[in-house]
């Protein structure tokens, strides 16, 4: 295992204390439970959002810890769901009176400590609204599985959605906004190598030179087929296209087209990828109002990447827009 | 302990701690399972969880078994995360509410452990052949309630539990998952053991070998 | 070779297409020859910030193409550097009458054309300042070598001197800045893995499992010495130290910390790194006073790392903080 | 031909047309040697340059030696980049800056090369032994002219200046480099042959078998 760290169990806590050091003008972050807040919360009177996961999808979610988007991130082990605990505790940090979101991702140990979590805030009297982002199309939403994991679009729903709590929307109107973000977009996403969990000590699974896995998830789970590595633009036909079906995504559409990198992919070989996805886009009638291009939910340092597309209408481009400023994303601030 | 005769305190956190140790070993071997059908950290998981489980019980060991098992639920629901953490979190706090503070009798002890599986399921929504814990979990508490039905020792009806147990963890390896991470997989989940009813075949197994006499 | 890539011969210019596509906003990119300029190119009676390189080290430097940073970019075959009519056509995009600044990395390719270049542009009558950087302290500056490496501070010195043409400074002055960052600045680099040229198909160097590459360039070049594998924290350490004694940084300074990932090391680990930076840092008395985590000078999908120390003063934090609005680098704006 | 005789354009493009098909066939092995040095892309330059230049010089082939070498060195100049680039660029502008309008000797191509070779040293600084192409170019150069006046042929002349810089090549071998970007790697750059050499190497070997009879 070839990683830049010291002790594995010690991973999760030094890389927070570094991103705290590196960043304190906008966060703070409390060790035990860990959560990462942001440095004015709570905000009276806003409502405050809160992310939780696994650790290892960086900047996801304390890289978006800031004005404009998260109030609070729960970062667990290793791609391991926080815990009810913490997720309280960070809830009640950024309580300003007004109730908190929890933006939680589809995966069965999320949802479990997520729903303790939102018990015992309720308890203590906040009031909690919970949104479940599940836009993989890779996995079927059927009796037979957990439902569609949450990945890509939990990025773009945590801008979005932290652009309305900071103009004053209230917790109804914030979920209701981030159930439609959700409902909007949807992703696909594929890997060329696997990643090691530090723990572990070896690569959750193990790929031929000539291999590729398509549908993956975010935790190094395998994907939904394995198959002969081809070109970038046979990839991108065949994660945009399940995509485009799903939804389906029509002509005269307007898209927030969102290449994502899986922790391991440069650059160059990302906005290459989006060149393939805007003429592909382009051919099918399909608009791309809005970009985004980069590592942003990741798996460790897995190579591949992952295509979402969120349909946008004025007032989610508005949202989208409006200023950020967070360690991950920033504009207008 | 003889037959009829109060479950002490004492004799739970020596199970735990069996169990416990057992996850130090096994946690590689767990892992290896989740990573083939999940996210590679279920021995990682356990291990953290039982632990902190038993550093908080060691500190200071709660006076009764209802008192115990809160302990040792709370403890792996902040510390595990993940799937594993609310469920076996879920698992001991209900098997120590379903004790009261009385003692524990072996009859007690089963019906404890149905009441824990019962919450496993409950919050988990998991049925049979779903390939998850419950595979293992009701299988051995349906046996151990049936042997101490049919008049066997404890010992006799913790080691048939122990049995079903690693039974049901077998037979997960040709399902095809329908619940948490290794669902992603559809088809291509058959063919490996679930780890999570791997490691409660475990549990069942430390229950009877701690109270194999 | 695992790669989000087509034929290899065209990974750089699709990239660029992807790049002009994501980043319309900002710049618009020149097919033949390539290059990256601002949209608002030239920008009268200011002086023109050209940099340039091989490509391959992405977001450097067309992703630091925008206001408050270069006004163009002109970007090389993959670890090649670019060729002197490029440059020549870049330079002419860019003038505003103010002459134009060429920041050259030095490595004898890039010396050489750049050289070339600066004699094309001056007999059109373009005034041509250009410096170099050199901040590898990996390399002994001797008669024995090309002289040291321009690496992690060249993308410090784009921002700073960015910023000073950006309000105005004129040519003299905004080279004479240019030299002063260069000569503040040291850093070292480390890789835990090779990376692969798309056109060579293989690997540049092997590492084995147990082994990493002390004081490499950004070029995939094999570094000073091959080491076993060691912690974070000694890793810091073997960095740190040659920078801080080089220059060298003494207690009571002011720096600005920039851990820089090589590509394919994430952000997990890069904010580890910074953690034991920090701590390192303070034991000596050196204050942080700015800092830049991220992947920003990179070797395709080399996983490791560098650091960079820059000393500051107030002048050099004002022009740090000045806004910046590029696709890699985005602040106040 | 005919010793003495001019040499045409042809076969200067002949020449051309041959180290551009070595380029081609020798890509991977001057990368390979580039790997161990420098950054892996000595072969992949020299060929999308040759590449080019065939190209430019197949559209439409200069009337004289020295508008044909300026197409060359401004096609390498510009398609090339790296050190190799300029480097290889200087040496055909100023091979054809030397050739002047009035028709090559064997002489006077010698004397081109000199110049070529004095130019490429000009812009890169290297000395001898630096471990760079310096070291078969010089060598090259100094036997063609040496052997032509010891009243050699001029096929006798090109097959000794390629052998002196075959040679030259390989004795960059045991060299710690002290130019380009072999020099960052200090002691390790000896025990490789340095890859510019050995492209140099190819250059006069190419116009030996041109020339051969
Ligand atoms: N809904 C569920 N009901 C019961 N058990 C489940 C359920 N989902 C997952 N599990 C169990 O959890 C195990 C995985 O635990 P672990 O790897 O620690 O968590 P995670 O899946 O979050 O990484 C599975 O092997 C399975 O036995
Ligand atoms: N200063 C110099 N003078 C002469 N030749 C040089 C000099 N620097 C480098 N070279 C030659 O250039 C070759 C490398 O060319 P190439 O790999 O194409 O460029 P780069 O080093 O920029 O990647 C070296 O093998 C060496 O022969
Ligand atoms: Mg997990
Ligand atoms: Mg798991
Ligand atoms: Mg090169
Ligand atoms: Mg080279």
């Amino acid at each position: 295992m070839k990683k830049l760290i010291n002790d594995p169990a010690d991973v999760v806590a030094e890389s927070l204390r570094g991103f705290a050091a590196a960043h304190a003008d906008l966060v703070r972050v409390n060790a035990d439970p860990a959560y990462v807040v942001r440095a004015d919360a709570p905000v009276k009177g806003k409502v405050g959002i809160l992310s939780g996961g696994g650790s290892g999808h960086e900047p996801m979610h304390g890289g978006f810890v800031g004005r404009g988007m998260l109030d609070v991130a729960c970062p667990g082990e290793v791609f391991t769901s926080p815990t009810p605990d913490q997720m309280l505790e960070a809830t009640k940090a950024v309580d300003g009176g007004a109730g908190v979101l929890h933006i939680v991702k589809n995966y069965t140990g999320d949802i479990l400590n997520f729903e303790m979590a939102a018990d015992l805030a309720r308890e203590e009297g906040i009031e909690i609204e919970a949104v479940i982002t599940n836009d993989d199309v890779a996995v079927q939403d059927s009796l037979y599985t957990a439902g569609r994991r949450g990945v890509g679009v939990t990025v773009l729903a945590e801008k979005i959605v932290g652009a309305a709590a900071e103009e004053g929307q209230d917790l109804a109107a914030v979920a209701e906004l981030c159930r439609r973000v959700n409902a909007e977009g949807r992703t696909m996403g594929m890997a060329l190598t696997s990643c090691t969990v530090p723990a572990a000590g070896k690569p959750t699974f193990e790929l031929g030179e000539q291999e590729m896995e398509i549908g993956i998830g975010i935790h190094g789970e395998p994907g939904r087929e394995r198959l002969p590595l081809a070109s970038a633009k046979e990839i991108v036909e065949r994660l945009a296209g399940p995509v485009i079906d799903d939804l389906p995504f029509a002509s005269g559409d307007r898209v927030l087209a969102f290449v994502n990198g899986m922790g391991g992919t440069p650059q160059i070989e990302l906005y290459l990828v989006y060149n393939e996805l805007a003429q592909l886009l382009e051919a099918r009638g399909i608009t791309i109002a809005r970009n985004l291009v980069g590592s942003y939910i990741t798996s460790l340092e897995m190579a591949g990447c992952s295509i979402t597309l969120l349909r946008l209408d004025d007032e989610l481009i508005r949202l989208w827009d409006a200023p950020v400023l967070t360690a991950g994303l920033r504009w207008g601030a | 302990m003889s037959d009829g005769a109060a479950i002490t305190v004492d004799e739970v956190v020596a199970w735990l701690r069996d169990f416990a140790a057992v996850m130090a070993r096994e946690k590689d071997a767990l892992t290896a399972l989740d990573s083939a059908i999940g996210d590679g950290d279920h021995g990682i998981n356990m291990d953290r969880g039982m632990r902190a489980v038993m550093e908080k019980v060691d500190a200071a060991t709660p006076a009764d078994v209802p008192a115990l098992m809160k302990t040792v639920g709370m403890a792996l629901i902040s510390k595990v995360g993940g799937a594993a953490g609310p469920l076996y979190g879920t698992l001991f706090l209900q098997f120590g509410s379903a004790a009261g503070p009385d003692g524990l009798t072996p009859d007690g002890w089963a019906a404890c452990l149905a009441a824990g599986v019962a919450g496993v399921r409950a919050r988990g929504k998991a049925e049979l052949e779903d390939k998850t814990m419950v595979d293992a979990l009701q299988p051995a508490a349906d046996a151990v309630s049936a042997a101490l039905g049919e008049g066997a020792s404890f010992a006799d009806a913790l080691a048939r539990g122990a049995d079903a147990a690693e039974e049901g963890a077998r037979a997960t390896i040709p399902l095809v998952a329908r619940k948490g991470r290794a669902s992603y997989l559809g088809e291509r989940s058959a063919g490996h053991q679930d780890p999570g009813a791997t490691s409660s075949a475990h549990l069942v197994r430390s229950a009877a070998r701690m109270w194999a006499v």
